[in-house]
């Protein structure tokens, strides 16, 4: 079993139009820009995919990245919890100009969504958002005597991760707080595909050490030393 | 070759099913047998529902570590890749759709998949340990078992009898005698013994066993 | 000392309240500054919603990591007995009880313990983080918060205008004046600064500010 | 902060009568063997805890651990999934005398509902156990065509677990597969208290090895070379 794709451009080849796509990262941590990057550019080579759901926690930064990808006009819709950061300026433009969709979810239990949708749990209660705007329309129960409101699962076409060791079966490991939501994604996705800071043979990562096992994990592509969003924002950078 | 497939020959022949690549459960007891026939030059990962992906053969005796046992608490061995998890992230791969096949043993299988293979009956203590989960989340939940009960009762009927294990979830049988498909509520015959005709079968079986395009020959190598 | 006080000494005021040993959230922003008070002998452990527990102080300048960040996306460093997780193990800690106090901004509280922090109305991009989560779950949920607006109108008041956060969720306010608990319902005034009388400080209080035994003067070091 | 605690009877001397404990492992791998052993020999000197709802995957084996516990009368009741294992005679016993309450849980749900008590989730829906015995009497909902089962969080006073490393602080590591539902229990338990094979200082473990974070540990006590229950049975050990 070999799960290693050549290149980035195979990596992101199979994404369609209108599919449902998780990006992993919390604002540039963990975040797979070389990913998304080469999905951008079959996007001004073909034309596709276009019309995209994106789930991350996030809205993108500057002009790379997630923001990148809302830029060149791929994303139909976002779900996500905190459509803010220090230059959000092109998603910004793009609600208010209301050519993207928004559905806001509260952070935890946008994580939770994820793992029911990866665990096959199609709903569950949280205290989180009752009595809020976000809980509108949700079904509510009370369980011992407090409020909870009824949740549904999320799941995706896709999944766009970045870890930092991968084993040709797909084990991964991350860095530091750069796991937050990659390992909860590669769960929620028919087809998680994750660039690796390096590939290893199966066996070299530690059974215990073992974040996300590779039944999680349906591709992985090197990408040696891959791009910080904060330093290439604080550089200026704009891809385009 | 004898009237009918031995365990191991049943384990043999749901092995050939397995894909390349796939990600399998299998059932405590017999249906653990299944490892042994992998054909050659196919990988197969095996799960085991306590938190282990990628386990092995048993160690040598007096070489087990008892933390590292499988579902039926028999020590296992780990092959290159393999990885540890908790009970949660395991039944997360089990119900959230992640493992390709798992093959489970039966009391009773129906014709619209229902499976009971956890209980016989209100005496005694019950057990049901991770039944209900494995047959659901899985691609493909398939049963291995004798095609009649020890006293020549039908095992496949028309609805189970015995409490169920989970509704409309097998979607292919491997007898001693058969391979059977479940297909829209109703047992297709795909496979059988030479030795045996499509009658003597449909007397062995508790619920009409359909045709749709041609029943070949089950053929076991003596293994 | 000034009339009110400053942001520093409001954290500094709340600081004092958590005990050795507590697992604490701080909010993004002005909550953040609360680390910094830590009063000596007491150690807190600081949990970051995207997924580090007991992480430490801003890295010098050029020696961030930026993978090792915090709720605010600010740098960080490590503690030692710190340990990572995913965004799912960081909630169920949120949710599930296991810290014991989260101190947060504020835009209005209500007597009732409704708090408002996360949108100022239907203009701009709505954006919520963990707040939603934060605000269940701590043993105690603290706010900490100017006493009222830049424009002098009550941040404390009998019912919250701006859309809700969470319901009944704080039982503590630390204010530019006042250090006030909600209990049963009503805000009942604990402490406030010398210089300010209780009825000058219902004057900017939207609801009744409850007397329960005594009030003793709100005492803040220059910070 | 130092959670460590000096001796195994300190570490039990807080569980009370009709408590809600937890015990980890599944079958003997990663079974608290000697901080089970240091409650029974406080209930014989004592008289308590008595009375107690244990919730572990199996139903104990041989003479030791979970059934000595049962034999010496302490549980009223347990909540699991498999009360079998090579020699069950204990708990069957006290089962067809009527002696011992039994709530049969089917495993992923059991794993799920103690994940769901530490998660501050009161409720999911699993398709595990629809229309079977085991789902009588509980609401069943359809999302998206298909029917689950709506299952309840669990929680306990107190959860007895085995880790490997844990340091002052309460960061665990486990060995194989004895992580089983030791972390989940930990989550789901108002007081963990965890044997390890070593404490270390705070530091020494790695931040990105920890499997389960201080935070979900209350107390731990070092067990410098814990017996394993499968050893024990074969060598017909009786804990009486």
């Amino acid at each position: 079993m070999n799960k290693t794709i050549p290149d980035l451009a195979t990596a992101v080849s199979a994404i369609g139009d209108a599919a449902v796509v998780m990006i992993g990262g919390f604002g540039g941590s963990g975040a797979p820009i070389e990913l998304i990057h080469a999905l951008i550019d079959r996007f001004r080579a073909t034309g596709h995919p276009k019309g995209l759901t994106v789930v991350n926690n996030n809205a993108g930064n500057g002009h790379i990245g997630l923001a990148a990808l809302i830029e060149a006009g791929m994303v139909k819709k976002l779900i996500c919890s905190f459509p803010r950061s220090a230059d959000p300026v092109v998603f910004t433009q793009a609600y208010l100009a209301g050519e993207i969709e928004l559905e806001l979810v509260p952070q935890g239990t946008l994580a939770e969504r994820i793992r029911a949708g990866g665990a096959g749990i199609p709903a569950f209660y949280t205290p989180s958002s009752f009595g809020t705007d976000l809980a509108v329309g949700k079904p509510v129960e009370v369980f011992e005597g407090r409020s909870y409101v009824q949740e549904r699962w999320l799941k995706a076409d896709f999944a766009l991760i970045k870890a930092d060791l991968g084993d040709t079966m797909g084990n991964l490991t991350y860095r530091a707080a750069g796991r937050n939501f990659n390992p909860l994604m590669c769960m929620a996705a028919k087809v998680a595909i994750v660039q690796v800071s390096r590939i290893v043979a199966a066996g070299q990562i530690d059974p215990e050490a073992v974040i996300t096992p590779g039944i999680f994990v349906q591709g992985l592509v090197e990408v040696r030393e891959p791009q910080q969003e904060e330093l290439l924002n604080r550089s200026g950078a704009v891809y385009a | 070759m004898s009237d009918k497939l031995s365990n191991a020959q049943i384990a043999w022949r749901a092995a050939q099913d397995i894909e390349d690549g796939a990600y399998v459960n299998l059932g405590i007891g017999f249906p653990e047998m299944v490892a042994k026939f992998q054909p050659p030059g196919r990988e197969a990962i095996f799960h085991t529902e306590n938190g282990i992906l990628n386990f092995g053969e048993a160690p040598a005796a007096g070489q087990e570590d008892w933390d590292l046992i499988n579902a039926g608490k028999k020590a296992v061995t780990l092959k290159p890749g393999a990885a540890f998890f908790h009970h949660a992230d395991s039944f997360a791969m089990v119900r959230g759709g992640h493992l390709d096949v798992a093959i489970l043993g039966a009391y009773q299988v129906a014709e619209n998949g229902d499976l009971a293979n956890w209980s016989t009956g209100p005496k005694g203590v019950p057990a049901v340990g991770g039944a209900m989960d494995l047959v659901h989340g899985a691609k493909r939940v398939a049963v291995i078992t004798e095609h009649v009960t020890k006293d020549g009762k039908p095992k496949l009927l028309d609805r189970c009898t015995l409490p169920l294990t989970g509704v409309a979830c097998v979607t292919r049988v491997y007898t001693s005698l058969a391979v059977i498909d479940i297909d829209a509520g109703r047992f297709v015959l795909r496979e059988k013994l030479a030795a045996i005709s499509i009658e003597a079968l449909q007397a062995l079986t508790g619920a009409k066993l359909h045709l749709q395009g041609a029943v070949t020959d089950l053929i076991v190598p003596e293994v």
